[in-house]
């Protein structure tokens, strides 16, 4: 339910800078569904990639062979994602707090001897700041949606209001955050982000008992439609054809 | 012109205990089997330079060859965490590892204005995040002429830089495809380069998206037929996924880790 | 998603009086036939941009559409000097031209700044030469790693770039392959950019040394075959360099220009 | 004989970035004939084009089809040019003074109402700085051969000894000037030009007399050799090919 919902975040036409992993499935999900135009940028340096499986990592042969563009790592960094031509940009988190900042570095203890010790920035926080929006998938539990991150590694909205202008960042920041539970939206005005959609059979006090703040709730809470049988369907023709080449994207 | 040399010949001439190294590809075309010759050597106390170290570094520390990791991702892509990487900063085994950390664009830029002959390179990055804590080379600069706030990496000159490519000619020209990465840029920005290819041809037939570094800027070839296993070589061979996903749990056991390192990398006959 | 255009309609569509324009192309894929189109449409105060501003230039500054060069290098290459762009500059006919002067090191990394978001580019260069005393656009800037003195220059950002191409897709996207010069940055820089190739086909096979352009990153294409003569296109054409030599009698007298113009532009007959 | 004298200057194995008419055509004739592995690098973004005629241009096709690679322009400057890759630059010259300082932009008049308007500067301001060494072919006259040249667009030694270490300039600057009259070298000490060659044929006094400034004159004065029938006739070659194809490239 989290990919299908994320991938109905994907307009068609627009250009999305994908991670691997859920963003890459929910991405390829809204190319095989109703986005067959969406143009997939890897960090990698594929351009317009049109995989028929899901690709393991962000620089499967089957991205290559398949993009509009195949360019150096510079190049994407550099003429595609820091002049702000990418709509939307795809990131998943290890925590996450209520202003969308995330943490993918390093979690408990402090920087130089931490407990976990995670993969680190990547591409992550140039895509934060300079992609025309955000949209973060992440499973949602005490774990994850904390008070604070213990290390900013790419920014939401930093403190609150006027905090991405005032560090100049370019793009506007996380649009929507998608979960496991359901999906969450900066409040226009505070932008803390607010519950505003359940899935089909989740309550919000789930969502609220997975919540390591006082998760803001919509007025207007909605529930999402269950996956179609058409989305069931396209998804399971790309992970199957991705276990025959490995292991399922997700 | 670049010497065609043997891969331990290469190695031994090229790099040394201590060296700023930078073993690139991104994905495809990772220079695995230079990195097993460098453990063979056992070449200590070397500064790994990488935007994302995976799997041949995750040998490399577990192995005990790196003293720092300079670095933007460090993970298994697609699978998950790099658990020897994890066990040195974490537990200091098999020693401490010294971290400078960047993002991606950091990591490139800092190559390209390596391979620019500039000090330094500018980039809107990092604005509003921790990494700049945490190292001195993530400065700001001001627009001469706008009068912003941007961000100013300094250049990664490595000792020497090693990659894997498809091909190369007698002379030492290099061709490789496909994902080419930050390859060219770590190539130009280093003191001294090293590129294993999968053959040496006569005549190097133009391919649609190639790179080609002419021969004069590369110090050393050597063959090395498969030498991006488990990563891969487009037109030679392709990704072995299972290896990565297998990767997992082996590296989570330091005495699994030790008997792979043994009978894959040690113990290996080597071509002399 | 590019449209499609009729080249007429491109340039009345992208091209307005007043415009910071760049037609690009290095010696290579020069486009001639949207820059007569320019012409026949009667553009004025024009700011025009371009590393190598040659006989194309030379024809529109004859013509009177241009208020100012940005520039780096402007001849007839191999054959001397562009007498309509000295006539304009010296005598100031059919009008004055301001000069903003660079070198191609700084031309280059101004395009690679403005397709990089970036509001300046940083190298070595201009120093110790008379070019900084005659522009504000070229200033120094300190390292802030090494405390070392380099060269800045600001971004350009044209209003609407000019290049050709060998092919396009239906959905816009561009294909260039031989000497593609700087015209990915200059595209990439502008605002708006307009395309002509030699034609549109269903599929771009891919090509050695080709540079694609995503059809979302280009405002509009038109089929212009043989658009770029006397230039070439690599694979349908060679370079009239009969042409470029018989140009320098031509444009040495303002008649015989004029006439050049009246009867090789202006009276063409153009498809709609 | 300074197209052959210029050839004569290139070693076998360098690299060296060649503009048009002059430079071209001896770089070539050194191709041709003593120097095979001289690698040539032009703006255009060909590195190591082998062509087998004379181009016309920097921009022929026949220098993209011979050449080990065809990369952008801004990468030819910023990744080959700018880090000092290149061995050796060449530069032709419409004014010259006797510390090796080119003017290409203006002559007469100031520089908004000049007399003369030239090409300007293209690649030659970094070529200048950044070779490891700078070959001028420049003909030796009093137009040529100026005081003072009346606008810098590429600095040679400057005002005289330590001007180029001064700038932060890296290359060598130049190490010679093959002119119609003979060759001529910087002082090891003063950095002023000195004839130490002359053309067969050619007399000191002619030299003085075609030179704006009082030349020095090197105390062991030697008479190049004339050409070999071997270079005359690999020359010929050359430029009978380039006929062909529209003009000479001289």
């Amino acid at each position: 339910m989290m990919t299908v919902a994320a991938a109905r975040q994907l307009r068609d036409g627009t250009a999305c800078f994908v991670g691997i992993g859920l963003p890459s499935t929910a991405a390829n999900l809204a190319r095989a569904t109703h986005a067959p135009n969406l143009v997939l940028i890897y960090e990698s340096g594929c351009l317009g990639a049109k995989p028929d499986r899901l690709p393991l990592s962000i620089g499967d042969g089957i991205l290559a062979d398949t993009a509009d563009a195949v360019v150096s790592v510079p190049e994407v960094f550099n003429y595609w994602l820091q002049p702000g031509r990418i709509d939307v940009g795809f990131l998943g988190a290890a925590q996450l707090d209520r202003y969308g900042n995330i943490n993918t570095t390093v979690i408990g203890g402090d920087y130089d001897d931490p407990s976990v010790r995670l993969p680190g920035a990547g591409g992550a926080p140039e895509i934060a700041a300079s992609c025309g929006e955000v949209v973060v998938i992440v499973r949602q539990n005490l774990r994850t949606f904390v008070e604070r991150v213990d290390f900013v590694t790419s920014v939401g909205y930093g403190a609150g209001p006027g905090d991405r202008e005032r560090l100049g960042l370019r793009g506007g920041g996380p649009r929507v955050v998608i979960t496991d539970l359901g999906v969450l939206e900066p409040d226009p005005v505070s932008c803390e982000l607010t519950l505003t959609r359940l899935h089909p059979g989740v309550t919000t006090d789930q969502a609220r008992a997975a919540t390591g703040w006082d998760l803001a709730v919509a007025e207007r809470l909605t529930t999402g439609d269950p996956p179609t049988r058409y989305e069931l369907t396209r998804m399971r023709a790309l992970t199957a054809t991705t276990r025959e080449n490995g292991r399922g994207g997700t | 012109m670049a010497k065609l040399v043997a891969l331990s010949d290469g190695v031994a001439d090229l790099v040394h205990d201590g060296d700023v190294v930078a073993l690139e590809g991104f994905t495809h075309l990772i220079p695995f089997a230079a990195g097993h010759e460098i453990i063979r050597q056992g070449r200590r106390d070397l500064t790994l330079v990488r935007m994302t170290p995976d799997v041949i570094y995750d040998q490399l520390i577990g192995a005990g060859c790196a003293r720092r990791l300079i670095f933007s991702w460090g993970g298994n892509p697609g699978v998950g965490s790099l658990h020897r990487f994890r066990d040195a900063v974490q537990n200091s085994w098999p020693g401490p590892l010294e971290l400078e950390e960047h993002s991606h664009a950091g990591m490139a830029n800092r190559y390209v204005a390596g391979a620019s002959g500039l000090p330094f390179a500018v980039l809107r990055g990092y604005t509003g995040t921790d990494l700049p804590r945490h190292t001195a080379n993530i400065r700001t600069i001001t627009c001469p002429f706008t009068a912003e706030t941007l961000t100013a990496v300094p250049a990664l000159r490595p000792d020497v830089t090693v990659v894997h490519a498809q091909r190369a000619d007698r002379a030492g020209n290099v061709q490789m495809w496909g994902i080419t990465g930050v390859q060219k840029e770590a190539v130009l920005a280093a003191r001294r380069s090293l590129v294993t290819v999968e053959e040496i041809v006569d005549e190097l037939d133009p391919v649609p998206g190639q790179v080609v570094l002419p021969g004069w800027a590369v110090t050393a070839v050597a063959e090395a037929p498969g030498g991006s296993h488990p990563s891969y070589a487009q037109g030679y061979s392709v990704r072995d996924n299972a290896f990565y996903v297998g990767w997992d749990a082996i590296s989570r056991d330091r005495d699994a880790f030790r008997d792979w390192i043994e009978r894959h990398v040690l113990k290996v006959e080597v071509q002399a």
